[in-house]
């Protein structure tokens, strides 16, 4: 797996893993066997073919088997979704804005900046806007996408976990400079996002804003 | 692969052509009028069976559907189920937002 | 022109085979169509109150008028048929110009219809249209469209079924021969299905 | 394509399908023929063409993400060369693909009969598909530029741009047009113009999964032509559809789109997995495992695929009831996929397995769809793809599916089928090398997009942070590979076409399907006399396989 700074990750590496192991099972059993069979059944070792019509057993057999495991697969994907979607009453809001190519946040007291300044720790609910075409916003190291619509305001919600910088990235394919409409998730101790909220100077946030000039 | 010879049967004579219109007509002037009379959410719905028992019509006789093979009646069967089971998947988005 | 007619000599007709084909052909009209149906309801859902609105505005007369017209078009259509499996040239050659001009009724009407319409500054980008509510604009958008589409396939209809009359009247289609005329009068057909359901939907919703 | 290339010999009274000229003499021959075979010939150039256009753009792709910043091209010429990469492959490769070459040429001769059902809607559609090629050529070098959309044409993003975005909208109707014919004439020929005796159960597995494709082509095809042409009225006449700044809503174009053009994934895949059904057996010398759990998985994959469209919509925010549906159908239509690829292992179980090259590339593609069926479960599962949705990962799940399944799958075709339809033989060696050059490009090439998928690298950028820099170095240097690959292959089948030792005999590979028992190349009308069938298509006569026809056939 990769660093994660969000409540999102366990769960999302979590389900990770599971489809990766039993994909990579499945994958070396079948590969195994095709190159097995290739070399056991050859036809110099192996020149008269035994017709075998099929075996309903054994079609019965990886047809539940798969079924079972996919049915393991979903519900860790759904509940791990649940998580997700279900934004806590208290999170504090923030507002995002998605144009070509930038991205804007209002915090509650109306402040605006071009990186996301957050808390850590708290849970964030972040109202997303769009003023022109689809973005997405996307933090790779939140496990959090969610897609940035105009006539659609969308939501979404994390508590980061660790302080520190993270990209945000645009995932949804926007125009000319898409892949440039990048800024960054600056997670601060609680007292210090506090302090940062109260300096109205703009030139701190110049400092910090990211590519998307 | 015969049953093209046997295709000359394959008619209807001219007074059913003319009871069924008058049929749809009838059910025309039913739809118009049930449409003055507010049913709530049920407008909608009267209005479409109405359609759809139309449509039954003209498939089943207009477009000889009732004497033509049996997988004809399959094949249509497929493509109305294809339109319903979609618009229904459609609407688990939009009707649980 | 190929190995065409070479091939011809060696395919025997299958009618069911014709009518297989048309029929496939028209779950493809009727899905084009679909996909309009998609649109309209899930913007009806979403716009309930605006399309109420947008509604009152059109003639439930003239849409009334028209569903007749089309249905008994429907009507020739399919008596043209029974003519001919009885033989009755010429009397397949009269309902199939009936059909024609029901149709061509039909187009008259929407005409005046749509027009009507221009002239009230009810049009695509239009003030009058665009000073309304996203919903109206959405409604009167797929109104034009989808009644639009349908005109498109009247006039389709009508020139197909002007082919027909060119055929029966050269004796193409006969009494024993007529799957042309059968597989153009389920197109015809379709396209009175699909305005069953376009009446109700766009002049009835009160 | 003259037909004095191509080395023709008479097999018997009856003239093979190259000499039949009709009326028309050379060019015209071809793109006036209704005969299903050359049809199939039109189209196998035409795809060829196109392909070669959609790997260079490809190329230039990758050669272009080789370091971050500016390499050999700007922003907007990278996004107009993915569009235009993705519409060309998608709509006039990967979709038209196996129906349109092998179907048209192979769907008569295997059911026993002499043409399609309407030989004349079949040439029609080779025309609108060259109309609409034409046209998306067109849009290329129009003033205004080549769209820049993506293949998926998102609204608003399409109503918006300056770009050509009109004409590659019309040109996918047009195309889209031109595969409903197909279906609808697949559909009818396999209802009407089966052999006697060649009853459902009796059907190659090629068949059924052409079936079970045109069905999706005739119901699925005409929701995504309406939707673009709707788009295109938008931006034609500003009539209120989806722009949200006349009320309309984005997502529920994503909706019409992906209704069909998630279907459309199994038009693409569907016929190759047939393909790969007919291989396996006849290199294995025994019949297939499972023949009745093929075919209805076929149907299966057909029916659900067409009800999962919206797992491409997972982060646009949808309802929970929609995420929970879609994620769950997602998940079931896995399982007939599964099935196919558990019983072609099970077919090779006691064969007699002959590694030629059809059987490789039949191989390579079970583990290559394997990788892409298996990445795709990541994306059914609802939180991991809201971490991939629209990365990297997506992008090689799809190349695996796509490229490594389908992909192969045609490949794997060409090399079974392109002595039967010519008369000549390739060489077999440089065929192999091909094949494992292709294999290792391949990979080189699209496994590490799943690793920087994962960690966060988005689709569609046209630069990128530097800490992905080491694997898209990595996948560049695999599309290096990959071409020569392609290369290799392409020079070898084309080579043999003039060079190739000439063969007669009818039965190449010793197949039991009924291609094998026509001439080779095939008459006119295939058959002389519409052959009575009365066995399955694998019935395998247990006979040891003989060295010395073998060797007649290198």
């Amino acid at each position: 797996m990769f660093e994660g700074a969000s409540n999102f990750v366990h769960s999302v590496d979590t389900a990770f893993l599971i489809v990766l192991v039993i994909s990579v099972a499945f994958l070396v059993l079948i590969t195994f066997l095709m190159i097995f069979f290739v070399i056991k059944y050859s036809r110099k070792k192996n020149p008269k073919a035994e017709n075998i019509h099929g075996n309903v057993p054994l079609e019965i057999a990886w047809t539940v088997i798969p079924t079972i495991l996919v049915l393991v697969m979903f519900w860790f994907g759904w509940t791990g979704y649940k998580e997700m979607s279900e934004i806590p009453e208290d999170a504090y809001v923030i507002d995002v804005t998605g144009q070509m190519w930038q991205w804007k946040f209002k915090y509650e007291n109306n402040f605006e900046s071009d990186s996301l300044f957050v808390p850590v720790n708290k849970p964030i609910k972040l109202r997303l806007h769009s003023l022109d075409v689809n973005h997405a916003f996307f933090v790779p190291a939140f496990r959090v996408k969610k897609d940035v619509l105009p006539n659609r305001n969308n939501v979404t919600w994390f508590t980061a976990t660790e302080t520190g910088e993270f990209e945000i990235l645009c995932a949804e394919y926007c125009g000319m400079n898409h892949s440039y409409m990048l800024s960054k998730v600056i997670v601060l101790p609680e007292y210090e996002f506090n302090e940062w909220l109260k300096k109205d100077s703009s030139s701190s946030i110049s400092t910090l804003s990211s590519a998307s000039e | 692969m015969d049953d093209s010879k046997s295709h000359v049967e394959h008619s209807h004579g001219y007074g059913i052509y003319i009871l069924v219109w008058m049929a749809l007509m009838t059910l025309t002037a039913i739809t118009v009028a049930v449409a003055g009379i507010n049913f709530g959410a049920l407008t909608i719905t009267t209005a479409l069976v109405i359609a759809a028992i139309k449509s039954y019509l003209v498939l089943q006789i207009f477009m000889h559907l009732r004497i033509e093979q049996k997988v004809f009646r399959i094949f249509v069967f497929v493509a109305v189920l294809f339109f319903v089971i979609t618009i229904v998947l459609l609407f688990t988005d939009y009707s649980f937002m | 022109m190929s190995s065409q007619e070479h091939a011809a000599a060696h395919v025997h007709r299958d009618d069911v085979g014709s009518r297989m084909g048309m029929w496939l052909f028209l779950f493809t009209e009727m899905l084009l169509f679909g996909g309009m149906f998609f649109l309209y309801s899930i913007y009806r859902y979403m716009n309930p109150e605006a399309f109420h609105v947008a509604a009152k505005e059109l003639n439930t007369l003239i849409g009334a008028f028209n569903t007749a017209i089309l249905l008994t078009s429907s009507l020739t259509m399919a008596l043209s048929i029974t003519a001919i499996q009885k033989n009755n040239k010429s009397l397949s050659l009269f309902f199939q110009f009936l059909t024609i001009l029901l149709a061509l009724g039909f187009m008259v009407n929407k005409y005046f219809e749509w027009t009507a319409k221009f002239h009230h500054g009810i049009y695509p980008g239009g003030e009058e249209l665009l000073s309304r509510s996203p919903g109206e604009v959405l409604f009167f958008g797929l109104y034009y469209v989808m009644t639009g589409l349908h005109g498109l396939h009247v006039v389709i209809g009508a020139v197909i079924i002007a082919v027909m009359m060119r055929f029966t009247a050269k004796g193409i289609i006969t009494q024993t021969n007529y799957v042309k005329l059968e597989t153009a009068g389920l197109y015809w057909h379709l396209v009175d299905i699909i305005w069953i359901f376009l009446f109700p939907l766009f002049y009835l919703i009160t | 394509m003259s037909n004095d290339a191509l080395a023709i010999k008479k097999n018997g009274s009856e003239p093979t399908y190259l000499e039949y000229d009709g009326k028309g003499r050379g060019i015209k021959s071809w793109i006036f023929s209704t005969d299903h075979k050359r049809i199939g010939i039109l189209y196998l150039v035409s795809l060829i063409t196109f392909f070669i256009v959609g790997v260079t753009f490809g190329f230039l792709m990758r050669l272009e993400l080789i370091a971050p910043g500016r390499t050999i091209m700007d922003a907007q010429t990278y996004n107009s060369i993915f569009t235009l990469h993705g519409v060309i492959m998608i709509f006039l490769f990967v979709i038209p693909g196996l129906p349109a070459v092998f179907g048209n040429f192979f769907l008569p001769i295997m059911i026993g009969a002499k043409d399609v059902a309407f030989p004349r809607i079949n040439l029609l559609s080779w025309w609108l598909f060259a109309f609409g090629g034409f046209l998306a050529v067109l849009s290329i070098l129009l003033p205004g530029g080549p769209a820049d959309t993506g293949w998926t044409f998102y609204v608003p993003y399409s109503v918006r741009t300056g770009t050509n975005v009109m004409l590659a909208l019309f040109a996918a109707f047009v195309l889209g047009f031109s595969s409903i014919l197909t279906g609808l004439n697949f559909v009818t020929t396999v209802h009407r113009l089966r052999a006697p005796g060649m009853s459902w159960f009796k059907l190659p597995l090629f068949i059924w999964s052409l079936y079970a494709t045109a069905w999706v082509q005739v119901l699925a095809t005409p929701i995504i032509g309406i939707t673009l042409l709707l788009v295109a009225v938008e931006r034609w006449l500003g009539v209120g559809l989806f722009d949200p700044a006349l009320g309309g809503d984005p997502v529920l174009y994503q909706h019409l789109f992906w209704i069909y053009s998630h279907p459309a994934v199994y038009i693409m895949i569907l016929p190759a997995m047939g393909v790969i059904s007919e291989i396996i057996p006849v290199f294995s010398r025994r019949t297939i495992f499972g023949y009745k759990f093929i075919a209805f998985s076929s149907i299966a994959i057909a029916l659900f695929g067409s009800l999962v469209w919206a797992h491409h919509m997972f982060t646009v925010g949808m309802s929970d009831t929609g995420q929970f549906i879609f994620s769950l159908l997602t998940f079931l239509v896995a399982i007939p996929s599964a099935i196919k690829v558990f019983n072609w292992t099970a077919t090779l179980y006691k064969g007699s397995i002959e590694l030629a090259p059809p059987m490789l590339f039949a191989l390579g593609f079970v583990f290559l769809f394997s990788i892409g069926g298996f990445t795709g479960l990541f994306q059914g599962t609802l939180s991991v793809n809201i971490q991939i949705h629209d990365t990297s990962f997506i992008v090689a799940h799809f190349h695996y599916v796509m490229f490594g399944g389908t992909g192969f799958g045609i490949f794997a075709a060409l090399h079974y089928w392109l002595p039967k339809m010519f008369g000549r033989m390739y060489n077999l060696k440089a065929a192999k090398t091909a094949f494992w050059i292709l294999l290792v490009g391949f990979n080189t090439l699209f496994f590490p997009m799943f690793i920087m998928g994962w960690l966060g690298m988005p689709r569609r950028y046209y630069d990128y942070l530097p800490e992905y820099h080491i694997y898209h170095l990595i996948s560049t240097i695999g599309s290096w590979i990959l071409i020569i690959g392609l290369t290799i292959m392409f020079t070898n089948l084309i080579r043999s076409l003039r060079r190739g030792k000439v063969i007669q005999e009818k039965n190449i590979w010793g197949g039991e399907t009924l291609e094998w028992s026509v001439d080779t190349p095939p008459i006119l009308e295939n058959f002389v006399d519409i052959p009575t069938v009365t066995e399955s298509p694998y019935e395998y006569k247990m006979n040891e396989y003989s060295e010395t026809e073998k060797e007649e056939v290198k």
